[in-house]
């Protein structure tokens, strides 16, 4: 494996202001917001759009071979240790750039027409924009801690998103579990920076991509890729972790778009991306990151099939679609888990976007049992929903066929570089192949719920206004399209090449020859199939999904109660950690600390009392104190 | 003149500064003792600048300087509102915050 | 030289005591203007011209004014009723001839000579300027917005609010 | 050599002070001679006026007959007519009998005051504007004897601030007579001028900031010379010198608490504002202060912006004594315009109302002195 490090030129950029754009804009949003709670949406999606350009800027300036560098300060400096305040450009930077603060101005705008009549959008935007501003710390950051600073702050805008209608307890306690199960990542996050730090002196990741191959041993290598993978799975809603994703769609729609869609979630992927000099040199840590993946990818995708909240349905897939991403990377092609990121934005978001225009409709009903029809009334919606939703089948020539296409040709050759893999390949792809046709049927299924057949519910429902339209326009142009483009105009692997190693660029076939365009048609049966077996299913044959369910009674009980993942967490975990807690309440802390800090209290009371008669209330007093007190501090210098 | 002489006038003004800040109850004048011991400080200051040779000391004193006027600015404008409230700038009858 | 310090030393030292002993705080406040002059005065001997301009200008002609305009605008009982807490006139004259006795010995063991005689010390106005502007800039420009925020806190203590009913005849 | 310096500054000190009297008599005389003119009456004109030759030095004596008539024609009568003249100008009456008038009236003191502290009030009011000519250059230097002689009581290098403190002090005059007065209408009065001496104080340090930085020098004498040659060097003609000398045209009148800006002494409101209590010689010294003070402010407005002794398109000799005595005599020829001109304006504009002049002092001219700083700023360093 070369270094990719070593030869790239680094030239000195000011990037500090991607970052900048959206803090003062979240800043002044909450403050004009308090007089004008109109603008606010305005500013925070003005902020966005600037550093949208801002980035377009840097991504023209940045060169093959370079890397941009913008070291804005000294942050801490112990000894011989010391972190820059640094952020860095490059290609991989480049890509995550462009779709976190694309996405996140479309976002922004959708959100100006979604929350138009909260009582507290200011907060909201001011939240959005912060949490634009932490994640572009992520991805710009140039070393690991500021990386993790961003981490955090996107974990923690998140819980403030996820609670945001923190009125209701139930919606609060979701933003919570959000936080505490991401806790459990960050703390193995932690082990791995303080193992980093202790083996090789620096965080910063061009250092590391040049010291780090000469001198790991596989061991601490696995080590460190197993827990910044643990890590990753807090964040990326990875089993065992992912059980607060779901519970996250709480929060406005949105937010569960760009954070828990498009943006946030994918940071372990990008992470993985990122430190991928690391996990090269640990086979080990990639064949557990292949199998979680895959197991999550295929988990997620069986329980999605039950769903009937139509948040809940898209929460499920993204946790399997993320597993599709960690497949890929953890079969070595870094570059596809990308491509994949990018495009899973895409028609993630648009369909994102699409439920949360259905809901608008629908007066906050979520229930897919109480829709249906609406394709007549929401006709801009129905179709950017329907694209998206042949784009996540992974049918050609949508954007979601290329990327999946090329995870599972990536599985299939896994072997070739790293054998661990090897004999695993082909079953895992095998399985992400059933996950794909599983993925095709449960967004069809819940695209013909929603849009076809006959209105089931009591509302009113109705078009959105234009600045939710917009969004969900451009994002399913992007679906349509964003593959071909990737593939063909851009060249993504060629691209992401200068940044990360992407094996042997094809320049292969053109993509309009007749034979690119049968094979890709071919390659696209697991989408057909399951895209036609839902639409059998739920527009010509209503009666069999219930017979069905019937017939596996069991089973079904056992996805729709989400393979008691919730109920075995509270048993082995919840349960005694609470009967801890409360014996450290009652025992350690009333008896023994309250003890002591009311008998501490006590003997402060005690002399308090006895000092206080010398508080006299009289300035002159104080003032004699104070002369007294320098003389004697004076006279006792002098005797030393 | 020796630097010890102008020193020593400085140690008296300053001690003199104290007393009445101790003795006297009209906030004014004791404000106005707070400035004679700022100027006792500042004498010495110039005294110790021109021992050393060097322009530390009154670059100090012109600092001491601004911190009295935004001092006396304050400080005033806290006599005047003690003053409404209480109908006195006695410092024996501002003692609400005593225990 | 000697007679002027001497002078001067007579001066100061008068109208200091006379600040802490005058009963009218008018009179104290005009011992203390003689005071500061007096220092200005200290100032041209130890050949700090400016400095000794800007204590007059500064000292008796802002912050002094600034007094005696609170003092007549506070005209009615000002002078102090009660006695002065012979006590405490006591104690901290004990203090502070302690004070004074034991600062001027280790004084006159160590300053006892009239110091270097300077070239950075020539012409004061332009050197402390440049001291002022390049070692000490940034408190220079702290001391600025010092300023600022003292005359907008004077402003805001000494405001009273408009909508108080008129003919309030005690009220100042 | 000491004692011919001592000499020397005594002489100059002399000349200096009776430079300073002469000037406020001259005020004095045309603020009584002019005001009438202004307002078409006659004004003094009697003091003097009348002495006839007529029966003095008469004698029976026919010896003494020829010596009486030759006196009487030769010295008698052309003193007596110059007299006439000067009485029926009030100069006389000005100048001789108003003093006498104040000399000899009873010099009250109201009581439960400090007799010390009122006889302060007239000197502190006083002292400061005859102490301030002492850094104030009169004409250019000369050579007598040997001797370089520069017309200049204290030759002191930062005498801009000199005259910025003298002008500080003065405040104390105001508000020791207004506290001594022990009456109702001086304490306003004293109130009202002190605070309306320290707001236009401001604007005055503000412009005289901005008039260092143009000139790049404390010194007085410097200053003049910087303006030596052509017109075009006066300071009125150089950078923002018309909004500096505008700004310290009125803040002079505001200082001198005269003219429209006679807020403090306004008569119909506190009979005679923070001097009501004074009388005799006291109040006089008063009088001559407020003239003194006029002056001293033409005399500032003359060296900072008419370029002091310069003539326009003529340069003295340099060091002779009739240059000196040219230059002089030009300078106080500029100086006596400015006077006339404040007593005129003053006789001429009516009196602004207290807000009214708060708000010209502080939402007008200290913001305008701000901008003409940073505006002189600006300039001088683009031609730098």
């Amino acid at each position: 494996m070369e270094s990719m490090g070593s030869h790239r030129e680094i030239v000195d950029a000011s990037l500090a202001i991607i970052p900048l754009c959206p803090l003062v804009g979240a800043m002044v949003a909450y403050i004009v917001g308090q007089k004008q709670k109109d603008l606010a949406g305005w500013i925070a999606t003005a902020a966005s759009t600037l550093a949208f350009l801002f980035v377009v800027k840097n991504f023209f300036a940045l060169g093959t071979n370079q890397v941009l560098l913008d070291k804005s300060f000294v942050w801490l400096s112990v000894g011989n240790f010391s972190i820059d305040f640094a952020f860095q450009f490059d290609h991989l930077t480049a890509v995550m750039c462009l779709v976190v603060t694309g996405i996140g101005s479309l976002i922004h705008l959708y959100s100006v027409g979604y929350m138009a009549h909260d009582e507290s959008r200011p907060r909201f935007f001011a939240y959005l924009n912060l949490f634009l501003f932490s994640m572009l710390l992520l991805v710009l950051g140039a070393n690991l801690l500021v990386l993790f600073v961003g981490w955090e702050g996107v974990g923690l805008c998140s819980y403030l998103l996820i609670g945001f209608w923190h009125k209701n307890i139930a919606f609060a306690g979701a933003g919570r579990k959000a936080f505490v199960v991401n806790r459990i990542g960050d703390a193995a996050f932690l082990l791995a920076m303080f193992l980093i730090i202790m083996n090789y002196g620096s965080l910063d990741f061009m250092a590391l991509s040049r010291v780090m191959p000469g001198e790991t041993s596989e061991g601490l290598a696995t080590l460190i890729s197993v827990l910044l993978f643990i890590g990753a799975t807090g964040k990326s809603a990875q089993i065992p972790l992912f059980v607060w994703l779901p519970d996250a769609m709480a929060g406005p729609t949105p937010v569960s778009a760009l954070i828990h869609a498009a943006t946030m979630v994918t940071a372990g992927v990008y992470l993985m991306a990122r430190l991928n000099f690391l996990f090269e040199m640990a086979p080990l840590a990639m064949l557990v990151v292949c199998m979680v993946a895959g197991l999550t990818a295929l988990v997620a995708a069986t329980i999605a099939l039950v769903q009937n909240d139509i948040k809940k349905v898209l929460a499920y897939s993204t946790v399997s679609q993320l597993g599709f991403m960690f497949l890929a990377a953890g079969a070595g092609a870094y570059w596809v888990a990308i491509f994949h990121l990018v495009t899973h934005a895409f028609f993630k978001a648009c369909l994102f976007l699409g439920s949360g225009s259905v809901i608008h409709a629908c007066h906050h009903e979520q229930d897919m049992r109480h829709m249906g029809g609406l394709q007549r009334v929401m006709p801009f919606t129905a179709a950017t929903y329907w694209i998206s939703t042949l784009a996540i089948a992974g049918i050609f020539p949508f954007a979601g066929y290329f990327s999946k296409h090329h995870i599972l040709s990536a599985l299939e050759h896994a072997g070739a570089h790293n054998p661990q893999l090897f004999p695993w390949g082909v079953p895992l792809s095998y399985i992400a192949t059933f996950a794909a046709i599983l993925t095709a049927f449960y967004v069809t299924r819940s695209a013909a719920m929603t849009f076809l057949g006959s209105y089931r519910g009591h509302a009113h429902p109705h078009e959105s206004p234009w600045q939710m339209v917009v969004p969900l326009v451009v994002l399913a142009g992007l679906a349509l399209v964003g593959g071909v483009f990737l593939e063909g105009a851009l060249s993504l692997q060629h691209y992401l090449g200068h940044a990360i190693p992407v094996g042997d660029v094809h320049h292969g076939e053109s993509m309009a020859s007749f034979s690119f365009l049968l094979n890709a048609l071919l390659h696209s049966w697991p989408g057909f199939l399951g895209v036609g077996l839902a639409l059998f299913l739920y527009t010509q044959a209503k009666e069999i999904p219930g017979k069905i369910a019937r017939a596996f009674g069991p089973f079904t009980q056992v996805l729709a109660n989400k393979y008691y993942v919730d109920e075995l967490y509270g048993a082995i975990i919840v349960r005694p950690l609470e009967g801890m807690a409360r014996f450290l309440w009652k025992g350690a802390d009333q008896a023994v600390i309250d003890g002591s800090v009311n008998g501490t209290a006590a003997v402060v009371e005690i002399s308090g009392e006895l000092i206080r008669t010398t508080s006299t209330g009289q300035l002159r007093h104080y003032g004699f104190f104070m002369f007294v007190g320098t003389l004697f501090i004076i006279f006792f210098y002098m005797a030393l | 003149m020796s630097t010890s002489s102008y020193l020593t006038i400085s140690i008296i003004l300053f001690s003199i500064g104290t007393i009445g800040f101790v003795v006297r109850r009209n906030a004014i004048v004791v404000f106005m003792c707070v400035e004679l011991m700022l100027n006792a400080v500042n004498l010495a200051f110039v005294a110790f600048a021109r021992h050393h040779g060097s322009l530390e000391g009154e670059a100090a004193v012109f600092f001491v300087m601004v911190v009295a006027a935004a001092e006396a600015a304050v400080g005033l404008a806290i006599i005047i509102a003690v003053f409404r409230n209480h109908r006195s700038i006695e410092t024996s009858d501002a003692d609400h915050l005593r225990l | 030289m000697n007679i002027f310090f001497i002078l001067l030393s007579a001066i100061a030292l008068s109208s200091a005591l006379g600040v802490i002993l005058m009963r009218n705080p008018i009179h104290s406040a005009l011992c203390l203007i003689v005071n500061l002059v007096a220092i200005a005065g200290y100032f041209a001997l130890l050949n700090a011209h400016f400095l000794a301009l800007v204590q007059i200008i500064v000292y008796a002609g802002a912050i002094m004014v600034l007094v005696v305009f609170v003092l007549m605008l506070l005209n009615s009982k000002l002078e102090e009723q009660k006695s002065a807490g012979l006590f405490m006139l006591v104690v901290s004259s004990v203090f502070a001839v302690m004070f004074i006795v034991h600062m001027s010995k280790i004084y006159g063991a160590e300053f006892s000579t009239s110091g270097v005689a300077s070239a950075s010390l020539q012409g004061t106005v332009a050197n402390l300027g440049r001291v002022l502007f390049t070692q000490y800039v940034f408190s220079f420009e702290a001391s600025a917005v010092l300023l600022m925020a003292a005359i907008v806190g004077a402003a805001m203590l000494a405001k009273t609010t408009p909508e108080r009913p008129r003919g309030d005849g005690e009220r100042v | 050599m000491a004692g011919v310096g001592v000499l020397v500054l005594f002489v100059k000190g002399f000349i200096v002070q009776q430079l300073t009297l002469g000037l406020a008599s001259f005020c004095t005389w045309v603020e009584r001679k002019g005001s009438a003119l202004i307002q078409d009456r006659v004004g003094a004109n009697r003091a003097g006026a009348f002495f006839e030759v007529g029966d003095l030095l008469k004698t029976d004596n026919v010896l003494l007959q020829p010596i009486a008539f030759v006196v009487r024609t030769l010295v008698l009568a052309p003193t007596l007519a110059l007299v006439r003249f000067l009485g029926v100008l009030g100069v006389i009456n000005t100048l001789l009998n108003d003093a006498l008038k104040a000399l000899l009236k009873e010099d009250f003191i109201p009581e439960g005051t400090s007799p010390f502290l009122h006889a302060m009030g007239p000197f502190m009011a006083v002292a400061p504007v005859f102490l301030a000519y002492a850094v104030v250059p009169l004409a250019p230097d000369f050579v007598v004897a040997g001797y370089t002689i520069r017309p200049q009581v204290v030759e002191l290098n930062a005498g801009l601030l000199f005259l910025l403190a003298m002008g500080s002090l003065a405040v104390y005059g105001v508000i020791l007579a207004g506290l001594t007065g022990n009456n109702k209408f001086s304490l306003l009065g004293a109130l009202r001028a002190s605070a309306q001496m320290i707001s236009y104080e401001l604007a005055m340090g503000t412009t005289f900031a901005t008039l260092v930085l143009v000139y790049g020098s404390l010194d007085l004498y410097e200053i003049v010379m910087a303006q030596a040659g052509s017109v075009m060097n006066w300071g009125i003609l150089h950078g923002t010198g018309i909004v500096s000398f505008i700004i310290l045209f009125v803040v002079g009148m505001a200082e001198t608490k005269r003219g429209p800006f006679d807020m403090p002494e306004s008569e119909s409101e506190l009979v005679a504002g923070y001097f009501t209590e004074y009388s005799g010689m006291k109040f006089l010294l008063f009088w001559l202060g407020e003239f003194a003070e006029i002056a001293l402010f033409s005399l500032i407005l003359t060296i900072f912006f008419f370029g002091g002794w310069h003539i326009p398109f003529v340069s003295l000799p340099e060091g002779v004594w009739w240059a000196a005595l040219v230059g002089h005599a030009v300078l106080i020829g500029k100086v006596l315009f400015f006077c006339v001109l404040q007593i005129v304006i003053r006789w001429t504009l009516p009196r602004f109302r207290y807000d009214q002049l708060m708000d010209l002092g502080w939402k007008i001219l200290l913001p305008l002195s701000l901008v003409n700083l940073v505006v002189a700023a600006v300039i001088e360093l683009s031609l730098k």
